[in-house]
This record gives structure tokens, C-alpha cells and sequence, in this order.
């Protein structure tokens, strides 16, 4: 069955209020396309999931776009500080931001893509993290030892950002896969973006690096630089310099500086293509050709 | 060349701490670098692990990564995992160390990254745990880095992101942590340890430049201070010029990639 | 062309329970080579899913595989799997089908591939489960493919390896077996459906050549047989010639490839 | 650290009465050259452990090499029928068979490896295999929905064949993993034979395809065809004539077949190189090209 549509169709299969939960890690292949392409579409008070969130905190909670973000973690990175704007927001309202532990968080995903209700891990012990979860104590079953159960977690829809896919939604990464597989697994709609769509057979060419089976797959869309400004090993570095502006904007005007960053980048933009012109071919191959270094070394 | 700087000495001193062969979960920023400095100085069989998901980096000077999950900290890796999977090793006993920052601790270790203040009603939202409640929970020996500050070093921390010795090391077993022991906390201006029956910090050896009283002086808690405590030995030349050309990188490397490459 | 021999009647008419779009999870031989037939003739969008790690496999006329984990079981895949993860796309929900071979099978489908006799003491230790008794827990609707005879379908099975409506619907739920559904048995001589309320064995349509009284003579136990009996359609010329070049390929494949290709 | 040796020496690594398991699933890329190494070695009284069970099981129940057999199906294939030999030891006494289902099986070792002393699943509840393991019925803490518990295992040793591996044991294959990454991270020692040893650098150049981290691994073996008579992805086919020899021995000869091949085969070529000689260059090169020619049908 061949899945392809836009970015715009895509956003389609997501609700006001869905668990929504972004591929990659941080900056580096999030799905950022159809993440811009959900704000475009004026969704509402989702929860807003990945294991360490970026600056999408920020232009969803400005935006009313989410109304609680689960992460282990919101930032850029060490140099561009703690974000202003997530603070105001999380300050205002802790419960805003449900804080799990990396691998914990992960877990909750695992057991969901298990098909299994709960998982059990010896992080969380002994930390306050626990008690404002909903993961509790247990103790096993045959040994007595004391572990946490986390619950698990099936999120109405998953965006990934993937380097390849076929039409059947058939997804190829290269690099780490973060947790993309879990996340594709455990939840109940997938939206695949790549940076090329392939046929079948050049999938099935590298069967052994297929990460997402295409019967997962309910949207695939093709989308070049799709994580920018993020980046995506291999093809492109995250720019870095994009993120700095950003800071600039947010600490200059707070929630001002990211309407100010959203009014042009994602409303004059028009679409992500829009984005990708503004900051320019020249750019981006700059991005691509220090990735291509790095991959190189 | 400069005399060394608070960060190098606290880097430096953390990367003597790790030993060859042995496997090391590095958190971004200092222990990350510690950890590579390491592997290029003492410990070349020392196998490092980055969150993002990198077994055995090994990074371009001047290029370090901003966090553990992009490409530069992937460079040169044996293996590329899946993020759970690079947890669940730690989890089942393969890491030696773990290695982590800290925005707050406090006299038993306990690590705050979550919250200062009321949690209910925070003074600062912190970024969260990211790893660092799981590096804490799984890895064998856990070594802390972190600037010597007395708003660091607090009596009690206002939320345990991850755990320390608890109240000591009896709580810390009732609560289950059996697979990990927090061992160490290296600052810029000393080596601390842990008192075997009260899970309490102490003065183990100082920095070059500091004394007793600086150190208690920049800690908002009673320090233990034995008898005895030991110097750290200065940097020595190749540590600081290796460390230096981590950071910088070849003159001829972007100046952008520099300025991110040595950010704190 | 001669005419369709009883496993032939058995696997075409396995195939045609399969509809286009949906994920079957295989067990080797029989329902292997319906869900490949059903694929190349009916049902193009069918995802073939076999326990060695293979998701969409299209298998080389003349070289079906022995073993569901072996290259020829892999050829043209899309996607290739760590096994535990295949499985666990099973429990998970992700398949429509599971489809098996039984060696014996009781009046509410229970399976038993495990010991004849007693399981202390057994006349005859069986392989054992294999993926059957993870493919019965958690695919969505389970069809069993097996000859028929008396002592394959017994009045109770003497272990049961692979659930099926165990003594009825009753005890099923609260066995916790809500993810799953048993809902066909294929044989040579008919095609067997569950009384809803009884979860008992009925006979639901009879293959070309059988009779009502030839099934029951041929059912080691009380099979229950409704007023009205269908009538499965003799296979298509285009069935048995798809279904015969599966199995022996072209003539230019080594004949030890067709032998081994054509076992039962 | 160099980790290379030779079989012998690995076989070292094992003693009587452990638990040792084997990587690759049926006649798919077994570490063959290591069992019949433990064989010749002499090691008694084993639990030998695999998801699924080739004609090793009849080789190391009739030397005495095993004690227990840990597996969910015994057997070469359809065509080859029931073994005989592992019949009669599992008919007199049906204790030296530990059957599980495959993914129970195979959650044992999850579990293991994620340093876990149980993993919950829907698998064997109602059954009576359930009943006649130490697996046990266990309620979610959240859900109440009942699931059965699997006790970890943790083997004390993992018998891996790869296709490439360096001197320190970065390992990777082609083609299916089946569960060799579960079964090295659980076990306590890792012996990896390999088609090849290659350099650091050469597994650096494909990270993402390692699939065993070179700190869990105890020894490195290179062996080509290292799987003879089972088959190794896309390198040689299984060689189904030597299965149907050693079927026609057993089926004249029982045990006394068994130990007919073994004093052709194992004693009498002295080594593994010996059985290879045995066996001839242009059938092995045979078994290659008709791998060859599936990977690239």
C-alpha cells in the first residue's frame, strides 16, 4: 500500500491532545518538518514527548501547541544555558514538565512496543524522581529484589525522521538509532518523514538495516533536510548558528523572541520548504559538507 | 602556555581517576572530556560510552560535541546502539564508571539537576536527570565533577535527581541500590571521598593552589576533614598541551566550531 | 496436470483464508507455503512474517526454505530481525494472523507438539513448541493446518503445548489469553471453525472429495456438525500450477533443492 | 586488548556443568566449530542452551558432553523427522529436556541482559508448558492484567559465530541477528569465532552494524566456515547431504550412528580444519555458491 502524502495530510492524523512522541535525540534527526508542520496546523494541547527535548518545548508551550511536555531533560545544549522560556512555563506550572530519567522514560516505551502493561528497572530507586511518576516499587517475583515498575506507554502517534523509506513505509536509518524503534513500535500512528523515499526493492536490498517495518507505517512523507535545524548523520551537522539566533530572540524578548522566531520562520515561511530558502542553498550544503567531514574522519 | 585554569585542573584530576581497560559512561561537558583525555593520555584500551548511543568514540580535537547524541560524538565508534540498549548495559553491570556533572550536591553525594527550591513551586526548573539518575543507579563506581561552589555544595538538596549515599549507606541499601557506589567528587579545587560508614563527603587530597580552608570555605557543608589530606600533582605539561589542543583543535579548524568545541 | 493431492487441497485452501493487507505470522511447511501462495496469487499487499527473523520475504520458486530461519526463508525480505523482537511485534498486537502446524489437536484446539502419553513418562517426546505457543498467545486470529486423522484430532490432547479455547471461552479468559482468537483448523477433508459458546470444534465446510461421514470417521472426538455444511471450492487450475512451481521451481533447479523443497 | 586465540584455548574458558549457549538459531549460523570443540575437549555434563536445536543436541547428550538440553524445539528440519537418539534419551528420562517456548526462551536472556531477574510476557499463559517450568504467573502491579514471569538467565558462557570481529571482539554479522546480542550481553564469558578478524578501524567503519560490544567479549577465534555444516548468511549455504549422512547413521545405528560420525568427524579429523578436509574444498565451494546466488537472487 503506498502511504505517501504531505507534511499537511500528515499533521492530519494528529488531534488536539494526542501523546505525541518525536524521534531521534535532541538535535540530532528529530523530526522537525512535521514537528513545524503540527504548529502550522494550529494542533492544541498535546503531550509533547522525547527523551531529551530541544527548543520545540519552547514554540510548542508559547503556542499552546502542548500542554505538557515528557522528556528527561529540556535544553539545547551546556553553552546556550537553560531555556528562559521553558523556565517561565515550567515555573509558573511544574506540572507542565513530567520528568522521568533517560532510560526510564525509554522503558516506558519499551514495554509498550512489548505489548507488555509495565517494565522493571533499577533506575529511579532512592531519587525524588520517583515519587512524581506514576512508576512505583515493586519486588520480583522470584528473587525478592527490590526494582521500580515503570508503566508503559503507547503514544497516539510517533514522528520519525528517517534517512530512507519505501511507499509501504519500510524505514532505513544509518547511525545510531536512538529510540526510534521503540517509540515506532509502542505507538498507535505512525508518521514516517525521510530524506528520500526509495523503492521496495532498495530496501530490501540492506533488509538487516531496516528499522521500522512498513506495517507500522501510516503516513510517508519525503522531506530533504527534514530535520533541520537539526542534524542527520551523515547527510547534514545541526546548525548551530540557527540555535544561536534563536537564544538571542528568547533572551532578548522571552516569549516574545519565540513568537518573534515563529512569526518567521514557520508563519512567513509558509512551509518547510519556505524555512529551507530562507536560510538558504548555501547554507545548508555548508551543513552537509561538514557532516560529510566528520563521517569522513 | 597559560597557567592551568579551574576547569583544566578539575578535568585533568578527573581523567587520572579512570584506569586502563576499564569501560566509562561519560555525561557531556567535563567528564566527557575528562574521559577522552583520558584514553589519549594513560588509558588507551579505556572504552568510552556516550549516551547518544557511541561505544568507543574517538573525537577531533577541536570538534568536540555539544551533547553525547550528535555525530561528533559518534566519530570513530565501534558501535552505534540503540539508547535503551546503551542503558541496559550499564544496567547489567558492564560500565566500571560512571562519570556525571552536578548543578547541586549535598554532604551525602545526592545530586540535584531537577529542581532548586520547592519543587511544587520552583525558584529554578533545572533541565532534569537526562541519564545521570540511571548512570547512578547502574554504573559500578560513580564519580562526580562540578565546580566548588557553596551554592553547589548544600547541607540537603532540594530534590534527589540522583542518588548519592542517601542519608547513608543504610538507607541507600534499603532503597535497593545495590548495583553502584558513588565514590568520588572531583572539583577545581579538590578530591573528595566518601567516609565508608556515613556516606559523608570528605577532603581526600586538594587541588594545586587551594588549602583546607578554601575548601571549606566554598562548601555549604560541614566537610569532613581528616588528619591527613593529600596534594593533587599540578598538570603536568603533556596534560594540559593534549587537553588545550582537545578543547582548540588545529588553528585551522572553523573558529564557530572552536568557540562551541571549549563553551562550559 | 494430475489431480490435487490432500496436502495440496489443504494448503490452497489455508491460503485463501488470507486477505490481502494483512501480517501472517508462518510456521514452517504447510502454512508457510499458503501464506507464499496466497501472496503471489490473492493477497500481493500480504506481509509474510517467519520466525527466524524475515518480514516480507518473497521465497525463490523451487527453494522454499526448510527451516523458517534459514537464507531461503530471508530472500527479498524488507525488513530482517533480532528474533525475540519479531516475537514481540506478535505480542504487541502487530499480526493479524498466526498460522501453524499441530501434531495433535483436541475438540477445543488445543495443541500438542510436546509428548504423547504422559509427559513424565511419554511414548513419544516431541520437539517441542518452537514459536507455536507464542504465535497461538498473542496473534490476532489463529488458524491451525494439519492432516486429518484420528489420531492427530483427539478428544483431549495430552499436553498442551499451544492454547487453544482450552476447555471453553470461560476458561480462556481467565487463563488471560485476551490478546488472541483461534478461529480455523484446515485439514485435507475440511475446513473446521469454534462454536462461539462452547469454543468446541464444527464443521464448517467440507474439501473436494470428503463427506460429512468420511470427517467425522476421520475425528478422534465428538465433532459437532450444524445442519448446513459448506463446500470449499476445488482449487483453481491456477492454485495447483502456483502451488507446484513453489514447490519444484523450474525444471533447471538441482533436483536435491526440489526433494528437499517438496517435504512434508 | 588482543583477545585472539585459538579453539583449544577458548575451549578452556568452559567448564564441566556450565551453562552454555549457543548463538544463531537451528543450522543458521551455530557456532559449530566451537561445540565440536567442546566436544573433543571432553567437557561433561553442560546445559546446553539454544532457542532452537540442531543435531548438536544427540552429539552432546550421547558423549555425556551435556547433561540438560535448554531449548523450544529439538529436531534438524521436517524432511529429517523426530531424532531418534534425542527421543530415547528425552523418553527415559524427560527431565534432561527444558522446554520453553521460543520468545519465553528467549526473554530468559532479555532478562539477562538487561541485568534484569525476570521480564513479564503473554506467553505460555494456559499452557501446560508453563506449568512444568520455573516460569510463574504474575499480576501488573498497574493493571492487574495477568502475565507470566520468566526468570533470567545468565549462561556462564555465550558461543558466538560472527561474519567479521576485531582483535578486542567488536563483532558484527550480516543478514538476521536471531537472539546473539540477548545470549552475549547475559553471559558471563563470550567466545566469539568468526569468518574473520579484521582490524579496529574496519569496524569502525560500519558502527552501526556491531552487534556485540568488544567489552563483553572473553575470546576471539577466527574460523572460517566456522558454522560447516549450518549455513552463515550470504557467505555458504547449510550442507543438507552431510544432515542427510549423518540422519541415515543414526537411523541404522542409534546412539552407536551418533558415535559413528563422531569418531569420523570430530576424532578421527583430529581438528576443526580436519573436518573441513574431510568434508572437500569444492563442496564447501559449492555450499558458497549457492549462497551466493540466493543473497543476490
Amino acid at each position: 500500500m503506498d502511504k505517501r502524502m504531505g507534511l499537511a495530510e500528515a499533521a492530519g492524523l494528529v488531534a488536539d491532545g494526542d501523546t505525541v512522541v518525536g524521534g531521534g535525540c535532541l538535535y540530532s534527526r528529530p523530526p522537525y518538518a512535521m514537528l513545524f508542520e503540527l504548529l502550522r496546523a494550529g494542533r492544541r494541547d498535546l503531550v509533547l514527548a522525547r527523551n531529551l527535548m530541544c527548543y520545540e518545548a519552547e514554540l510548542f508551550l508559547v503556542r499552546g501547541a502542548a500542554a505538557k511536555l515528557m522528556t528527561s531533560w529540556v535544553g539545547i545544549g551546556l553553552p546556550w544555558g537553560i531555556p528562559r522560556v521553558f523556565r517561565e512555563f515550567a515555573e509558573r506550572d511544574p506540572s507542565i514538565y513530567e520528568e522521568w530519567s533517560h532510560l526510564s522514560f525509554g522503558l516506558r516505551f519499551l514495554a509498550g512496543s512489548m505489548g507488555m502493561p509495565f517494565l522493571p528497572t533499577a533506575s529511579l530507586l532512592g531519587s525524588d524522581v520517583l515519587k512524581r511518576t506514576p512508576a512505583q516499587e515493586m519486588r520480583c517475583p522470584f528473587t525478592g529484589e527490590l526494582l521500580v515498575a515503570v508503566p508503559a506507554c503507547q503514544p497516539d502517534v510517533a514522528l520519525i525522521h528517517a534517512h530512507r523509506v519505501d511507499p509501504e513505509g519500510n524505514a532505513q536509518v544509518e547511525g545510531p538509532v536512538y529510540m526510534d524503534l521503540e517509540f515506532a513500535r509502542a505507538a498507535k500512528t505512525v508518521i514516517v518523514t525521510a530524506e528520500e523515499v526509495v523503492s521496495p526493492e532498495a530496501i530490501a536490498r540492506s533488509a538487516d538495516r531496516t528499522v521500522i517495518p512498513g506495517f507500522l507505517v501510516d503516513a510517508v512523507v519525503e522531506v530533504p533536510f527534514g530535520s533541520y535545524p537539526g542534524e542527520c548523520y551523515g547527510l547534514y551537522e545541526a546548525d548551530f548558528a540557527h540555535f544561536d539566533k534563536y537564544v538571542e530572540l528568547v533572551n532578548s524578548g522571552g516569549a516574545g523572541g519565540v513568537e518573534e522566531y515563529l512569526r518567521r520562520h514557520l508563519d512567513e515561511a509558509g512551509d518547510f520548504a519556505g524555512l529551507l530558502d530562507l536560510v538558504g542553498a548555501s547554507a545548508l550544503l555548508e551543513q552537509r559538507r561538514r557532516a560529510r567531514e566528520l563521517v569522513a574522519a | 602556555m597559560s597557567a592551568p585554569r579551574p576547569e583544566e585542573l578539575m578535568t585533568i584530576a578527573g581523567s587520572r581517576l579512570l584506569r586502563d581497560g576499564q569501560v566509562v559512561f561519560a555525561g557531556v561537558g567535563a567528564p566527557l572530556e575528562a574521559s577522552v583525555l583520558a584514553k589519549r593520555l594513560h588509558a588507551p584500551s579505556l572504552t568510552v560510552v556516550l549516551e547518544g548511543g557511541s561505544i568507543g568514540p574517538r573525537m577531533i580535537p577541536g570538534k568536540l560535541p555539544i551533547s553525547t547524541n550528535e555525530m561528533r560524538a559518534q566519530v570513530g565508534s565501534t558501535m552505534l546502539v540503540g539508547i535503551i540498549d546503551l542503558f541496559l548495559y550499564a544496567q547489567r553491570g558492564c560500565y566500571d564508571v560512571g562519570f556525571i556533572g552536578a548543578a547541586q550536591i549535598d554532604k551525602f553525594g545526592n545530586v540535584n539537576t531537577s529542581y532548586i527550591g520547592d519543587p511544587d513551586s520552583p525558584k529554578v526548573r533545572l533541565p532534569g536527570s537526562g541519564g545521570a539518575n540511571d548512570i547512578v543507579s547502574s554504573c559500578r563506581e560513580i564519580i562526580v565533577m562540578t565546580r566548588h561552589e557553596p551554592r553547589r555544595f548544600v547541607e540537603q538538596v532540594d530534590f534527589v535527581t540522583s542518588p548519592g549515599w542517601l542519608s547513608g549507606p543504610a538507607e541507600r541499601e534499603r532503597a535497593g541500590l545495590h548495583r553502584s557506589r558513588p565514590v568520588a567528587v572531583i572539583t577545581d579545587l579538590a578530591l573528595l571521598g566518601f567516609e565508608p560508614e556515613s556516606g559523608r563527603l570528605r577532603l581526600d587530597a586538594l587541588q594545586p593552589g587551594a588549602t583546607v580552608e578554601s575548601v571549606v570555605e566554598a562548601t555549604g557543608f560541614e566537610l569532613l576533614v581528616p588528619d591527613a589530606v593529600g596534594e593533587l600533582a599540578p598538570p603536568a605539561q603533556q596534560e594540559l598541551d593534549e587537553l588545550r589542543r582537545l578543547q582548540d583543535g588545529d588553528p585551522q579548524a572553523p573558529a564557530r566550531l572552536q568557540e562551541v568545541a571549549s563553551a562550559p
